[in-house]
């Protein structure tokens, strides 16, 4: 076992209110298994990425457990932390017009990772960084090295963001929409690096995509309003779904029509009572709205959370 | 967390202190004990009956500088109120209308920038007749700038936005467009840069009067600072603690009223600062 | 630590740049010359008669600021024929003098010793030529107006010259004669636009003092002894008069050596009484703050009518301004203009003490009895109408004395709108007799020169008495005679009261007594009247005991000390002057022309 | 062509100066022979209207408005900007001799309150809502508060006049001799202790704030979280990512602050009696000298603008973005 997180919780303080953006989160993820974390945009998924790093603003709370590698991630000192960071576990951040520092050479924000991590010289860490970019596949590495983000285009962007992740051989990798933003070629092309790059390792593909998360995942769950609703091995999820959430997901699928789910999702401070999902539920009953379903084992690794679930 | 923060004790603290300078300005003649221009013995040390002594000529320094609340205050509010509405004005045409208006428009402002404002202000001064309508007017042709700037660069960003664009769809006139989309989203810009300019206008009256370019009739504080400095034992006695002390200090505490409640504003109307709680969300 | 090594970074780099920047200056600066004093030279350090401005131009004869502070840095470098001390006219090129009995013929006799500073000799051809070129450049040197008098100078040998006048002028010996600092012809002559010269050859004088640098930017003069002097024996290696933002401070913490104050600077004065460090001595300023009323036929209604101006001279309480304004530092003014400490003095002028009846009574008698709001109204018919209200002119400087008058006069019901304006606005409305009054002062009232037109810089007074006693003044040699018009004059303004004098300012020097303590005031001021202490005659030996070495026989004083106290016979051969009966500063001027240091004084 | 149209525009206002700076004291009332000579001689002199002409030709004031012009721009093409009334010689000469104090004072005083300016911005937004941050903002901002004049007559009465630790005002002691250069240097250095005091002071505040919004705003960008997210200690990430990213408004602004510091020099030259163009700019407001006035105003505009140039390179250098525009 990689990673196993239970009980997890994660506040934080707005001038609005509490954001409950994880709100209880159990799951595990074996060695070399990719893991997809699915779900819609702001319903924390991202924050559960950050919450393993441990990236967060102080002031937001944490409760529960992230054992990695048998060490509590939520115990573990701010130092230790650094050195996981990067090192042990390398997230892989959405949007990389943004996360790249346009002001600093993309070799330079290769290298220093490795620089950290590897103690290497400057020059073996430039050395290092144009391999990097080399095995993501970007043409003419050591000259691109020295340029600066704004001189990439988006799909090229990407290549460094993986190559920044996997610059010190991470053994878990935290990939957040790895492939937002993308058109279909270049979104292929990135899934084809990802799946070879991150063979032998442990990886939470964090995406809204579900094609993406077919062609990666080894098992799949789908998170809404900061809980998890389902989560099964691939085949479970696409071929026996059990939450009308993870239905409805499907159907928005480009080969299954495109039926959006009706409705938005709820905002993380203020969750409806019962299911979290009952709004927007076509066979909501009285218990949706009156009772809280809990996450029960439904078939052998296949766990929903619904008071209707059947198969 | 909703509690108190600093922003909102460092705001009411400027506000409380801008309401209690407007209340002195208000009722400076129930407030000051004497009429300051009524001579008593000069150059008095405090004591019970002149609180904070005489000046040179025999006024009431405490009197003195509770009317000069009122010059420095009316100088301020006059000059930025409207320095405020041309340059909001301006800025609307520049940002909304665009074309050869915009751009001459921009293109003062451009210039306008570029010139050392007070140092022209300085040159302009010496050369009027000493008053505070000579001051108000110098400010207020260069306190408009950087309202339109802002103004400007707000309405386009707002221009550009969906519901201006469908409102004039639905066949909206300009002037309609403008007073009921694009207006109430400048109001709070405008508010903070009101308030910028008025503390700016304190200083830079203060200053111009302090080098005895300001009106001698209406004393403000910077006049009454002048003085102050002109005497020639003000350092090496302690005349300066009650002749220039009070005058200069009411100068900070007004500018750091309007500071306070500025940056207390800012905090609220830029997003951008509000919090950085949840990034990456 | 780390965050440590960033400060000390931050900082290393701030330093770095500043010791840039510094470099950068201290290269520069340290290009200019500096004069290496040695220890034990006496340097004195003065503002130098006027805080706040400190700059007075190059101090070259022309182009030094034609104001006293100016003039008198300029002489320190120049001489003229003759100067003046506390007593009065002494000898300076001029060792003596003689004047025929039709006043316009003056014989000057010329000091040997004389040397220019670059060690030329100094004769008779520099004299000639200097009031030549003072013809041929009148009006490029600004300070000076009189040199119309002059008719031509005659050489009569290498240290004698006749100058001749057109027209008797009483006042020759000082505005002429102590006025026109002698050039040196090998310089001058071959200078056609003295008002662009500034080398270093045009600071090149017979001066005590020569100038090692003059710095517009610091405002500083920096001047270092002409140890050749001929005039007597310099007892200071370095003068400095700089500009410093506060001088009582500057004093105090020993920037300075010296430093002058004026009328209401009387509280900073105050603060050295009791200060053992400092000695402080009293002048009078020959300054004058006046009302000048519009006194013109047409448009001065209705402060043309003399009776009137009586009214607001009673109706102005002058002791009052003098309090509140000068805090004492000062004394109501003349009325005659002229200033008390002068010997032109005319102590018998009308005071128009302050006295609301006998104001209230005039302005009634002359029909200005109805009141509205306490404000009396012109008569119906006359040639303005409404509120009894005059505009009043100031600049910023004497607007509070302008608010004490009005407040004064609204006593006696009439209107003061005080407008403060700058002076080229306030001097054309003079110009054009377009005025009600004018708050305005002058100084030089040490000389009854300034008489001339008694309202300048207006002129709407007319008066044929008062021109033509002017006139007869001007060309009167006696004395006594002379006198008895000045004070007819003095009379005159007091009666007619073209303008009411308000008050002169006393001024102080503050010093510092171990450093110099040779600080004098001069007899009706420096020149033509400045009234500053920067005489240059502070920096020589005149006047200690001349005699300190014995080579006089102390009887040979004694005799003339008993002749000047009109005793009878010299019995009795002990000190005469024990009682100091005599000025001691005669008594040594008698020593010191008996040494043959000082020459003849005759006039 | 990003440079030639930042010269021409350059260029373009460099002229619209110079022509506001010509007709501007001219439009002004006031007459500037009647300042040549004071206004309270102590020996009254008025000019008949034969000598008034003689020095309006002296000044080129008599000729026609345009003629003057022309004048006035050829006249500046050869690095003239005429004779002073006061001092009767060249303006460039009389701005000269007080440059170099001029920079002396707002060099060292740019230099420091920019670099501590950045360096608390950045250390109060690093520590943001912490006691640390909200002590150094409210001092800050009460510290700007205080009018550049006030703050130095406080400083001189505190620590000139009453502790002596500092000279009263001036550049230097008057006439000393030096026995060596530094001794020299460590005067004028002590004579500028308080005066760039005061300006440091006064001018910290905009920097202060500026670059603590800047770097709030910069701390919030995802390249931070990126920068963190691969183990890289916080002081890094300050020094490396953030500060540099910080610095470009404030860059910006560095070249509009130098107008606010050129006017704080006039303030605390005053104060200090310090011999600067600052100081030279207020005689020649009293004594209304139009070409020393105008020839100061042309060259605190012009430096102005060439700070406004450097600002926008330095920008160009910072940003690679714009650079390859």
């Amino acid at each position: 076992m990689m990673m196993r997180i239970s009980d997890l919780k994660t506040h934080f303080p707005t001038p609005d209110g509490i954001v409950r953006a994880v709100d209880t989160i159990d799951l595990s993820i074996r060695d070399t298994e990719t893991f997809g974390l699915i779900g819609e945009t702001g319903c924390g998924k991202t924050v559960l990425g950050l919450t393993i790093m441990r990236l967060l603003h102080p002031a937001t709370t944490v409760e529960g457990e992230i054992i990695y590698k048998g060490q509590n991630l939520l115990e573990a000192s701010e130092a230790e932390m650094r050195t996981i960071r990067g090192r042990e576990i390398a997230i892989i951040l959405q949007n990389p017009t943004t996360s790249l520092n346009p002001v600093m050479k993309v070799g330079e924000q290769i290298a220093e990772a490795i620089r950290l991590h590897q103690g290497l010289n400057k020059k073996d860490a430039a050395a290092k960084a144009v391999e990097m970019l080399d095995a993501v596949r970007i043409p003419s590495p050591s000259q691109r090295a020295n340029e600066y983000p704004h001189e990439f285009s988006g799909g090229m962007k990407q290549r460094v963001m993986i190559a920044m992740g996997l610059a010190c051989n991470p053994s878990f990798i935290i990939a957040d929409e790895p492939t937002k933003g993308l058109d279909v070629t270049i979104k292929a092309q990135i899934v084809e690096l990802m799946r070879e790059m991150t063979e032998r390792k442990a990886m939470l593909l964090i995406t809204h995509d579900l094609s993406v998360a077919r062609e990666l995942c080894d098992r799949i769950a789908l998170m809404y309003a900061g809980e998890l609703v389902e989560y099964a091995p691939l085949k479970g999820i696409f071929e026996s779904p059990l939450h009308p959430y993870t239905r409805g997901f499907l159907g928005s699928l480009p080969e299954r029509g495109l039926v959006p789910i009706p409705g938005m999702s709820p905002s993380l401070i203020d969750f409806p009572d019962g299911c979290r999902f009952h709004p927007r539920c076509e066979h909501a009953t009285e218990v949706c709205r009156r009772e809280h379903p809990e996450l029960v084992e439904f078939n052998a690794g296949h766990f929903v959370r619904c008071h209707h679930a059947r198969s | 967390m909703t509690g108190v923060t600093v922003k909102d004790v460092l705001g009411s603290l400027g506000l409380g202190i801008l309401v209690i300078l407007v209340a002195v300005s208000i009722f400076a003649p129930q407030i000051a004990p004497y009429d300051p221009h009524d001579t008593y013995k000069p150059m008095e040390h405090p004591s019970s009956e002149h609180l904070l002594g005489t000046n040179d000529v025999g006024n009431d320094i405490l009197s003195e500088v509770i009317y000069g609340t009122r010059v420095s205050l009316f100088i301020a509010f006059t000059v930025s109120i409207t320095a405020i509405v041309i340059g909001t004005a301006l800025g609307l045409i520049a940002g909304y209308s665009g074309g050869v208006l915009g751009f001459l428009i921009m293109r003062i402002v451009d210039i306008f920038l570029t010139i050392p404002r007070l140092v022209l202000i300085i040159v302009i001064a010496a050369f009027m007749p000493r008053s505070i309508w000579t001051i108000i007017v110098v400010f207020i042709i260069f306190g408009w700038v950087m309202t339109a700037r802002i103004v400007r660069s707000e309405v386009l960003t707002l221009r550009s936005q969906y519901y201006v664009e469908s409102a004039r769809m639905l066949g909206g006139s300009d002037l309609y467009i403008l007073w009921r989309h694009i207006l109430p989203n400048v109001i709070p810009l405008v508010v903070v840069q009101f308030i910028m300019e008025a503390s700016h206008v304190i200083i830079a009256e203060a200053g111009l009067s302090f080098l005895g370019l300001g009106d001698p009739v209406a004393r403000s504080w910077g006049t009454t600072f002048h003085y102050a400095f002109e005497c020639p034992n003000i350092i090496t006695s302690d005349v300066w603690m009650w002749w220039m002390l009070p005058p200069g200090l009411c100068i900070v505490a007004t500018v750091l009223g309007f500071t306070f409640v500025g940056y207390a504003l800012e905090e609220r109307l830029n997003p951008k600062l509000k919090t950085v709680v949840g990034m990456g969300v | 630590m780390k965050k440590q090594k960033t400060v000390i970074t931050l900082v290393f780099a701030a330093l770095i740049c500043s010791a840039a920047c510094m470099a950068f200056s201290v290269t520069a600066l340290a290009e200019e010359d500096n004069v290496a004093a040695t220890d034990g030279d006496r340097i004195v350090r003065s503002v130098g008669g006027e805080v706040g401005t400190s700059d007075w131009r190059y101090p070259a004869p022309f182009t030094f600021y034609p104001r006293g502070p100016g003039y008198v840095r300029m002489s320190m470098l120049f001489d003229t024929l003759t100067w003046k001390d506390a007593n009065g006219v002494v000898p300076a090129l001029a060792n003596g003098w003689r004047v025929s009995d039709d006043g316009k013929t003056w014989t000057f006799y010329l000091n040997k010793d004389a040397r220019w500073h670059d060690g030329e000799q100094f004769t008779a051809d520099d004299v000639k030529f200097t009031f030549d070129y003072m013809k041929d450049y009148e009006g490029e040197f600004t300070w000076f107006e009189a040199i119309d008098y002059v008719d031509n100078v005659e050489i009569v040998d290498d240290y004698t010259v006749i100058v001749s006048l057109n027209e008797p002028m009483a006042s020759f010996l000082v505005d002429i004669a102590g006025n026109m600092p002698i050039l040196p012809e090998h310089i001058w002559s071959s200078v056609s636009d003295p008002t662009k010269f500034t080398g270093d050859d045009a600071v090149i004088g017979t001066g005590p003092m020569k100038l090692v640098e003059y710095n517009s930017a610091e405002g500083f003069y920096h001047y270092e002894a002409n140890y050749d002097y001929y005039n007597g024996k310099l007892i200071v290696d370095e003068f400095i008069t700089m500009g410093v933002s506060n001088a009582a401070a500057s004093l105090k913490n020993g920037d300075v050596d010296e430093a002058t104050f004026w009328g209401s600077a009387v509280d900073a004065v105050n603060e050295f009484v009791d200060d053992d460090d400092f000695e402080i001595i009293t002048g009078p300023s020959f300054w004058v703050l006046q009302i000048i009323f519009n006194c013109d036929a047409d448009k001065g209604y209705p402060t043309n009518n003399v009776t009137f101006r009586r009214a607001i001279a009673y109706g102005i309480d002058r002791e009052e301004i003098v309090e509140q304004k000068l805090h004492g530092g000062g004394v109501a003014a003349n009325t005659g203009i002229l200033h008390p400490d002068a010997i032109w003095y005319n102590p018998d002028c009308e005071g128009y003490a302050y006295n609301v009846a006998e104001a209230n009574a005039i302005l009634d008698s002359l029909g200005f009895t109805e009141k509205v709001d306490g404000i009396r109204q012109y008569p119906s018919g006359a040639e303005r109408s409404g509120d009894l209200k005059f505009v009043l002119y100031t600049t910023g400087k004497y607007l509070r004395e302008g608010e004490l008058i009005q407040a004064q006069l609204e006593k006696i019901g009439i209107k003061i709108e005080l407008t403060p304006s700058d002076w080229t606005t306030i001097d054309s409305y003079l110009r054009d007799a377009e005025f009600d009054m004018v708050i305005s002062g002058h100084g030089g009232i040490a000389n009854p020169q300034i008489m001339r037109i008694p309202d300048w810089p207006a002129s709407t007074y007319q008066s044929e008495e008062y021109t033509s006693t002017f006139a007869e003044q001007e060309v009167t040699l006696d004395f006594d005679d002379r006198k008895e018009l000045v004070n007819q004059l003095q009379e005159m303004v007091a009666e007619d009261l073209p303008v009411y004098t308000l008050y002169h300012p006393y001024i102080w020097c503050v010093y510092n007594p171990d450093v110099l303590d040779t600080w004098f005031y001069t007899r009706d001021g420096i020149c033509i009247g400045i009234p500053i202490e920067l005489n240059k005659l502070i920096f020589l030996a005149r006047y200690g005991d001349a005699n300190e070495n014995g080579k006089i026989n102390m009887q040979d004083v004694t005799v003339i000390e008993r002749m000047i106290m009109e005793l009878d016979e010299p019995t009795d051969m002990a000190d005469a002057n024990k009682d100091e009966t005599i000025n001691m500063l005669d008594v040594t001027c008698v020593e010191l022309t008996i040494l043959g240091r000082a020459p003849i004084r005759c006039e | 062509m990003h440079y030639i149209s930042k010269l021409t525009y350059y260029l373009v206002i460099i002229l619209i100066i110079l022509s506001i700076n010509f007709f501007l004291p001219r439009a002004m009332p006031g007459d500037p022979l009647a300042y040549v000579l004071g206004e309270n001689p102590d020996m009254p002199t008025r000019m008949t209207e034969e000598e008034r002409e003689m020095r309006l030709a002296e000044y080129g004031l008599d000729k026609p408005l345009l003629e003057q012009y022309l004048n006035y721009m050829v006249g500046l093409s050869r690095g003239d900007l005429g004779c002073s009334i006061y001092y009767n010689t060249p303006v460039m000469d009389e701005i000269l001799v007080r440059l170099k104090w001029t920079l002396l004072l707002t060099g060292t005083s740019t230099v420091i309150y920019m670099l501590l300016g950045i360096f608390l911005g950045a250390e109060s937004a690093w520590a943001r809502g912490k006691k640390k941050d909200t002590g150094s903002l409210i001092t800050i901002l009460t510290v700007s508060s205080f009018p550049t004049f006030f703050l130095g007559t406080l400083l001189a009465i505190f620590f000139a006049a009453n502790l002596d630790l500092f000279p009263l005002g001036g550049a230097r002691i008057i006439g000393a001799s030096y026995a060596n250069p530094f001794e020299k240097a460590l005067d004028i250095l002590h004579h500028l202790v308080l005066p760039a005091a005061t300006l440091i002071i006064a001018h910290i505040g905009g920097t202060y704030l500026l670059m603590r919004n800047s770097m709030l705003s910069v701390l919030g960008a995802d390249y931070i979280l990126s920068a963190r997210a691969k183990g890289l200690s916080e002081r890094y990430i300050m020094n490396r990512h953030a500060i540099k990213n910080a610095l470009l408004p404030v860059v910006t602004m560095a070249a509009l602050t130098v107008q606010f510091m050129i006017i704080g020099t006039i303030f605390v030259e005053k104060v200090f009696a310090y011999p600067g163009v600052g100081n030279l700019l207020y005689d020649s407001v009293l004594r209304r000298d139009y070409p020393l006035l105008q020839g100061i105003f042309l060259f605190i505009a012009i430096s102005v603008v060439i700070a406004n140039f450097i600002a926008d390179m330095t920008y160009l250098w910072l940003d690679p973005r714009v650079r390859d525009e």
